[in-house]
């Protein structure tokens, strides 16, 4: 490693002998290579290290070099990392790009300040990522992440933390937790101290460095520049060294050359934007600043109004408002000496009366015009006593309490602002001055509850009444606000509206929630041989109960809910606290949380005053919560802007082709690998939803937008993971497609006909078609019955506890089924001795009861001190998707778990040899998704092959899970997307084959239709409109419908052909 | 406990709300009495305005014109005449000023035949300078001198505000109107986008002041509703108790008209966009008589008062926009009025008037109770009532009643000023 | 080396000195081109005014209003219509506006006598609204509803600006004119010591804007002069290069207009001063379309630059007051514009735009020489160029450059805002 770097714009290459030499790239074939992007200054990558098998290279930016007072924020390719064209040279001909190879970690964020990475048409750099491949090979589950730094941060610390967890995911703190801690030894987090750490070992990588990247100024890089290339360096050594001990582990643990090929070919994903990107983000911030300035505007009238209520104690009769501090202050002002104010007092004694009448007196005279004015001088005089005031001055003594905390000082800063400024919805304050109800109750906030609601009615806490200082409660005025709300009603159920989930529940957070109650489930199983006891949630309840004993009339009798908790004393009001999604134990925090969007559609909670100002706040607060979220990463994608000559001539030369107009890229920043079940992680477009009517900005995925020139050709693949489960348990079961009834309904059912899987699940538990989807992916993840439970009450806040677990219970009982025992062969042989009478299946297993049965006399006419061991299996039995749980969990269970198809296998982490029978949740999803990941790498490597073969002009551009795409010259497109049928029936074959299956069913060798469009959408004929597009893509952004093409009209177009000019 | 006009349905409730809301103007000087000058206002046309009403539409013709003008796109604004000689036979010479004298003196020639009169009369009226119903035409005219101000470069609007007429609607009485126009010039390509981006500009102008701002909204005009040479209009209405009714129009009408007003010499009109196409045009029309009438409607808040138990009490509020408020602070007398509370009210209403702060000398007229001035001030849509009392005179001290809040702050008298001058242009960037 | 035209005595140079100042105020978009339109500006009548001269009319009407409303008496805004259904026979019913479409179907009625056709033409011009002439007529009539306002104490007044409209000079086409009007009304005892006033503040006004106060001077109208129910007048004019013309007039009317009006009714319009007296009128007319031009002729210098030997040439500037100047700093890029450098430009420009600073987009179009492109500012009136340059990126310093001075200051593009608007503010307290 050279001791002297080199202070130079652009690459310098270091000779074994110390000498420095200027290079256009670095050209060797194979490089490690780490960006550093000093964050202040913007996206501009500031200092690079690349080393190769025989030299070391750095590379400086031009603004690193180069100091001036500012820099245009528009990247060029200029401004990025050349690796493989001269800093001037955009285009290389055809078929002069070589192979070349670049690891790094993390290795997607370096690429994204690489410029042939922007050009349109694809090099041949192909980028191996050593944190993808770390969790290939011992990756860890989200769970198992908390408890490795936990279990880091040292043992008391780290236990609190398991602790903390444990109370979040809802669970008893009985019981040891985790029963074995091996795992932790032989993996790690992601990042590359803790990864090198893992591998190589030795002293612990220095990363104090990487602050002055973080915080610190371009001067302070230039400052510490030798040391900060050295830092870099470093990095770069030690992702060599990560990278020589993981590539054999990774070459023995997937061994299959598509998993590699299929990981290569993902990480160089690249999304093609033009001009609208721009127009997007402004219009999307406009509307949502907009609409964020509407709702507070809304909030602060409501403040105000609320102020008017301080007129003859009013506040005391509001149902919401009785609670605050209406105190007001009293103005403060230094007394006067005595003698002054005698003084004073003789002068204000003249007091002159005004004339009864008065007549015009005529203009004044122009010596008075030219003399100060004695009225200004009256006001000056009295000014003077400014004096007497405080230093500092009293904030809005008048005002009552409540109101100066939403305040701000008046001051001379030009953010200031007048009113209730400080207001926002998180506020306490908030709900309370929308009159916010829950089926017509007025939310209530307390310390230990969160929030909840009263319930008039309550008589026993009315007599200490006066004894109470603080304020009272008007339940009275509680009381006629229900029965107003009643009368409104007229009581009836309120139809129960079903809200579109697909926002709440996106793949990733059904599996979080998942993963978090699997954790446990696992655990109660293990426990022994009860099952999940469903009256936890009693049991709370009657120890609150027992705590103070309650008369009669404290039980509410018209009101079912989360309570009463009477520990709130309100005279005469019961509380009650709202639902939460994690189970009514937790405390609501803020009734505007997303949880809550559907509540607030179907009318449960409201705005029950303030008029439109309440309520227009609510349908703000919804229709910007995407945006919200989101905002800060959309907008900080990097877009690049390819000048005329830096496209290609498809492009340039083309009829729509436009000077003005811009065209560039951005290049998301994937983990081709990123979870334990190596799917694809990145923050933006992976985890996009589609646009929604009323989300501003969620048209985010149509603003990737092709060229003139160029279509974009994708598909979806058709319940992908549902398959797979199926396929998986025909093959265990009959080897026979269709063999299984889940299998059945996979292939055949049909969603018009509602004889497919979600919609029997719907019809089975009388829930939603769309609640059902949740539930079931759910329950194929490996979710139990609680989460079924917790979900169902979650749709449906007037479900109670036993209701839930009712239909939950009923609702496993038909699809997963039942658990049965295999015997061992010992216990076989007790049961005959015995003669313990059982009813066997033809698989020779037993219920519960009998095995709960058999333990018991075992052990009662047993004198042997030894456990007998008895249970040799488990199984499912008698539901529709038994046997493919049977499937699922002998994988997940086995020795060596591995994807049955490309034999990859599961994290060193999640071996059994290393966690026992523990997360058996995560490795029981991990067989389905990693089967997935095998479905994409299968695709990828294909459609590369196919289009390779047949000269088909185009790229991959992103795969989003089950969906892929690629930007394909448009004469082209018919071509790409017979190749794209022909994938899929590729890869389902694989799949059947390699499951023993010699054949295919026609329903799922296709895809049902391939999309050929130009930007990015679910449907092709999706016009998007949000806030923040409301005139829809096609009229906003010229963009017309796609089409849609099936096998036949492909086969019709192309006459089934890949070849070009037929 | 509280409500607004448009939460009811009740019809008869909405009668009752347009009467309370005209008396209202009437009574506190927005708009002169009489019930023709009532009609006129209602049916959104120019009325005789009374002081606050002037300044309220000032008010709004300035911050439109600060809107468009200092927007970061260019827009220049121009001045055109009021009539012009226009001998065009189409609708727009509607309305033509003649001269009494000139067609007296023509009816007076005894000499003249039945025939030869009408044809004189004739003749006269087609001299006659015609009265213009709207600014596109004068801007079309500029467009040429405008071209060489941007180096021939587009896009580039010209602005204009002020006084068209109307032929009436068969009442026989041609109507004034206070028009806010902007037209916009840009390439054909881009008339689409530009037209959406100033409906937006307009849009998110108008809720800017509003206190329910979802009142106003904005509609694509159905095809069948346009005029021939437009091909995309949208309008910005507002929802009056008696229903929509638009505020400004944006249509996209392409270049006909353009090129119509230069007689088609295309090399004049052609623009450096290397295309050498003919400017589209996109107007942008607004009606600012009724926008006042618009944020009248939208401002006025009726809250019931339970006071006591039989009497039902109305409080009338004007919630205007500290912008647009056209009276920023009162300025009144506690009990007892005295020669030297008055000067302190004199002295304090110059400081006031030097700062730009418009306000009342209520000091000058003195109502028996406070709750009447108080609700006099509400239903003026004072933001600020500032009482002077004896006390004053002893310890400078204020008391300040805030519209919107009712509360009465105490303030030293050194303080008010700046705080009024604050408050306002703070409430501007809200 | 300075030539003022007023120390000139030659005629010729006055009539070239005209010409240049028209050709100026046409090139520099303070007013169309086009004979026409330079004659009606050159008439003291209101013409088709390009931005700049749009922008300067502004700001004067804007000053007007300002000092007359918030002056240290109370004068009250209001609006009244342009048009009135006037049935008086007398001067004012002049102009009237016709649908032609009604005279036409009256003409084409076959079966009327020239005599019913005359009548018929004869009744429809009397319905027929008038356009007003002047301001007084609706400032009379708003007398009564303003009455309460003040609590029926006199004196006060009436304000108006806006287009009134005269009869053609025999020429046959009307005109239209930009008039500020304040009607004063006051007990009869004090209404000479208020003409005095008023004519003192309003000659104050004129010149307080003038490069050269003298030129605007005041006069009393002979009494031959005098329309009958006026007993005295006063005349503000300015010495024009072809002699003197009225910029506004202060006229001492009596009570008998205003009794006219109210039909005679005095209970209606008596005040509380004790005397139960009719107020008397004082009227304030002023022509803002000839002040714009007694402005502009006012602040053009001609500086004879000696450039070598053979070239001479001049130097004009339009050394506007800083609050009257329409644009208030110009921004340039210096040699070499980059995308970078425009980007400055637009940020500073927007930065200017909305702290209320007219500032004009020079980069836009760039002039080959920095010469020519301060002359052409120098004609505009800009007050202040600034230079962005490369320079300017490094070290964030850029180079302004003052008309009056005509010297460049370097300056931090962090402190230019604060500058000018502490200079323009400062101006206006000069």
């Amino acid at each position: 490693m050279p001791q002297e770097w080199s202070f130079e714009v652009g690459w310098t290459r270091y000779g074994p002998d110390g000498q420095s030499q200027k290079v256009d790239f670095p050209a060797e074939s194979a490089l490690v290579f780490d960006v550093e992007v000093c964050v202040s200054e913007g996206r501009c990558p500031t200092l690079a290290v690349a080393v190769s098998p025989t030299n070391w290279y750095s590379w400086c930016s031009k603004r690193l070099i180069e100091e001036r007072y500012s820099w245009s924020n528009q990247l060029t390719l200029a401004d990025l990392i050349p690796l493989e064209t001269a800093v001037n040279i955009a285009r290389l001909p055809q078929g002069h790009w070589k192979e070349k190879l670049i690891v790094g970690h993390n290795v997607s964020f370096d690429r994204s300040f690489i410029k042939e990475q922007y050009l349109l048409k694809g090099s041949k750099v192909r980028f191996m990522d050593t944190m993808s491949l770390h969790m290939a090979i011992s990756g860890l589950t989200g769970f198992q992440r908390t408890l490795w730094m936990a279990s880091r941060l040292g043992k008391k610390k780290g236990l609190q933390e398991v602790k903390e967890h444990i109370k979040k995911a809802g669970q008893k703190k009985e019981g040891p937790m985790i029963g074995s801690w091996d795992w932790v030894n032989i993996s790690s987090i992601n990042n590359l101290a803790d990864v090198h750490a893992l591998y190589v070992g030795g002293p612990p990588l220095k990363k104090e460095a990487r602050e002055t990247f973080v915080k610190g100024s371009m001067v302070d890089v230039r400052n510490n520049f030798q040391e900060l290339m050295q830092y870099c360096a470093m990095d770069v050594e030690a992702t060599h060294q990560v990278f020589t001990e993981q590539l054999p582990l990774f070459m023995e643990r997937c061994p299959h050359p598509v998993t590699l090929a299929g990981m290569l070919e993902m990480g160089v994903s690249y999304l093609p934007v033009n001009q609208n990107w721009g127009r997007y983000l402004e219009d999307a911030e406009d509307v949502y600043k907009e609409l964020q300035r509407e709702m507070k505007k809304s909030l602060m009238a409501l403040a105000d109004d609320a102020c008017q209520l301080l007129q003859d104690d009013r506040y005391k009769e509001d149902p919401w408002l009785w609670d605050l501090e209406w105190d007001v202050q009293e103005f403060k002002q230094k007394k006067v000496p005595a003698s002054k104010k005698k003084k004073k007092a003789a002068e204000t004694r003249v007091a002159t009366p005004l004339p009864d009448w008065e007549e015009d007196p005529g203009p004044p005279s122009e010596e008075e015009t030219a003399s100060p004015c004695p009225d200004r001088l009256a006001v000056e005089k009295l000014k003077e006593t400014v004096t007497r005031l405080p230093k500092r001055r009293q904030h809005l003594p008048g005002h009552p309490g409540w109101y100066r905390k939403l305040c701000e000082k008046m001051s001379g800063e030009a953010s200031w602002s007048p009113g209730a400024s400080l207001i926002s919805l998180q506020m306490r304050v908030t709900p309370k001055l929308m009159g916010l109800t829950w089926d017509g109750f007025p939310l209530h906030y307390t310390e230990k509850h969160g929030w909840g609601y009263l319930v008039p009615g309550r008589r026993d806490n009315l007599v200490s009444q006066n004894e109470n200082t603080g304020p009272v409660c008007p339940h009275r005025a509680i009381e006629s606000i229900y029965k107003e709300y009643c009368e409104q009603n007229s009581k009836e159920q309120p139809v129960y509206l079903d809200s579109n989930t697909d926002e709440l529940w996106t793949d990733s957070t059904v599996w979080e929630k998942v993963e978090e109650f699997g954790s446990v489930e696992s655990l109660t199983e293990e426990n022994g041989i009860t099952m999940m006891k469903n009256g936890k949630k009693k049991k709370k309840g009657t120890t609150s109960k027992d705590q103070h004993y309650i008369p009669e009339e404290t039980e509410c009798h018209y009101h079912h809910g989360n309570g009463p908790y009477n520990d709130v004393d309100i005279p005469g009001c019961w509380f009650f606290k709202l639902p939460h999604k994690d189970g009514n134990h937790n405390n609501v925090g803020s009734p505007f949380s997303k949880d809550f969007l559907a509540k607030m559609e179907d009318g449960t909670l409201r705005a029950g005053r303030g008029g439109t100002n309440a309520a227009r706040a609510l349908e703000i607060n919804k229709m910007i919560s995407f945006w919200r979220n989101a905002h800060k990463r959309i907008s900080s994608q990097m877009v690049l802007c390819l000048r005329k000559v830096e496209l290609p001539h498809t492009v340039s030369r083309h009829k729509d082709f436009d000077e003005e107009s811009q065209y560039g890229a951005i290049l998301p920043q994937v983990i081709t690998a990123g979870t334990v079940t190596r799917r694809a992680v990145e923050p933006t477009w992976l985890t996009a939803s589609n646009a929604r009517r009323d989300r501003v900005g969620s048209e985010l995925k149509a603003m990737v937008q092709v060229p003139p020139g160029y279509h974009l050709v994708g598909a979806d693949v058709d319940s992908q993971e549902l398959w797979i489960a199926a396929v998986l348990g025909e093959a265990h079961f009959a080897g026979m497609h269709g063999s299984t009834a889940f299998g059945w309904m996979t292939l055949q059912g049909d969603k018009s006909q509602g004889t497919d899987l979600h919609s029997r699940t719907a019809e089975a538990v009388g829930i939603s078609r769309e609640h059902a989807k949740v539930f079931n992916y759910g329950r194929i993840y490996g979710a139990g019955q609680p989460f079924a439970e917790r979900l169902l009450m979650q749709f449906n806040h007037r479900l109670d506890q036993t209701e839930a677990s009712k239909k939950a219970k009923q609702m496993y009982a038909i699809t997963k089924g039942i658990r049965r025992y295999r015997l061992t062969e010992e216990a076989e042989w007790l049961v005959s001795e015995l003669d313990i009478e059982v009813e066997q299946e033809e698989d020779g297993s037993v219920t519960l009861q009998d095995l709960r049965r058999i333990t018991r006399l075992i052990s009662q006419s047993s004198q042997r001190r030894k456990r007998w061991d008895i249970v040799d299996k488990r199984l499912w039995s008698g539901g529709t998707e038994s046997h493919m749980f049977n499937k699922l969990e002998s994988i997940a269970h086995s020795a060596q778990p591995a994807t049955p198809v490309l034999g990859c296998r599961i994290s060193r982490a999640l071996e059994p040899k290393a966690v026992k029978d523990e997360f058996i949740t995560s490795r029981v999803n991990w067989v389905v998704q990693s089967s997935a990941v095998d479905y994409l790498h299968l695709m990828l490597v294909a459609m590369k092959w196919l289009c390779e073969q047949h000269n088909i002009d185009g790229r991959f551009c992103i795969s989003i899970h089950d969906e892929v795409r690629y930007l394909i010259r448009s004469e082209d497109r018919y071509r790409a997307a017979l190749a794209l049928q022909i994938t899929n029936l590729l890869t389902r074959c694989m799949f059947a084959h390699t499951l023993g299956m010699q054949d295919l069913p026609q329903s799922v060798a296709f895809f049902s239709s391939v999309d050929i469009d130009q930007c990015l959408r679910k449907e092709v004929n999706m016009d998007c409109v949000t806030p923040s597009n409301p005139t829809g893509l096609e009229r906003k952004y010229g963009l017309p419908a796609g089409e849609a093409l099936d096998i036949y009209q492909i086969i019709d177009i192309t006459k089934g052909s890949l070849n070009k000019g037929r | 406990q509280y409500t607004r006009r448009h939460c009811s349905t009740s019809s008869t409730e909405d009668v009752d709300l347009v009467r309370t809301l005209m008396q209202l103007c009437v009574d506190r000087y927005y708009i002169s009495p009489g019930q023709t000058n009532v009609d006129l206002f209602r049916r959104g046309m120019s009325c005789r305005y009374g002081p606050l009403g002037m300044e309220l539409r000032r008010n709004l013709l300035d911050q439109w014109w600060h809107a468009v003008t200092r927007s970061t796109v260019q827009v220049f604004g121009i001045n055109t005449l009021s009539s012009s000689e226009d001998t065009a036979t189409d609708g727009r010479g509607q309305l033509r000023i003649v001269e009494s004298e000139h067609v007296k003196q023509i009816l007076e020639q005894q000499d003249l035949s039945k025939e030869q009169l009408v044809q004189e009369v004739r003749q006269l009226l087609q001299r006659s300078p015609s009265m213009r119903t709207n600014f596109l035409q004068g801007a079309l005219e500029e467009f040429v001198p405008s071209l060489e101000l941007v180096n021939r470069k587009l896009p580039f609007g010209l602005a204009e505000t002020g006084l068209c007429f109307q032929p009436s609607d068969g009442s026989g009485c041609p109507a004034e109107l206070t028009q806010t126009s902007l037209v916009w010039f840009c390439s054909p390509r881009t008339s689409s986008q530009w037209l959406d981006h100033w409906t937006r500009q307009r849009l998110k102008w108008w809720r800017k002041f509003a206190l329910s701002p979802s009142d106003f909204s904005s509609s694509d005009v159905p095809k069948e509703e346009l005029e021939e040479t437009v091909s995309r209009g949208v309008r910005i209405t507002y929802n009056f108790p008696w229903g929509q009714e638009p505020l400004e129009e944006l249509w996209s009408r392409g270049n006909t008209e353009l090129l119509q007003t230069h007689k088609g010499v295309r090399s004049k009109l052609q623009c450096r966009d290397g295309r050498k196409s003919v400017p589209c045009v996109v107007s942008v029309t607004g009606n600012m008589d009724r926008g006042v009438m618009a944020f009248l409607s939208n401002s006025l808040q009726q809250v019931k008062k339970e006071h006591g138990k039989q009497k039902l009490q109305q409080r009338k509020v004007l919630k205007l926009h500290p912008v647009l408020a056209p009276v920023k602070v009162a300025l009144d007398i506690g009990r007892g009025a005295t020669m030297e509370l008055r000067q302190v009210c004199e002295g304090l209403l110059q400081e006031f008037m030097e700062a730009k702060i418009s306000a009342w000398p209520g000091y000058l007229k003195s109502l028996p109770t406070v709750e009447q001035l108080n609700a006099k001030y509400d239903e003026m849509g004072v933001l600020f009532t500032v009482v002077i009392s004896e006390n004053t005179l002893e310890s400078g001290l204020i008391q300040v009643r805030s519209r919107d809040t009712t509360i009465k702050e105490t303030m030293h008298i050194s303080e008010i000023k700046n705080f009024l001058s604050r408050y306002i242009s703070a409430a501007d960037n809200i």
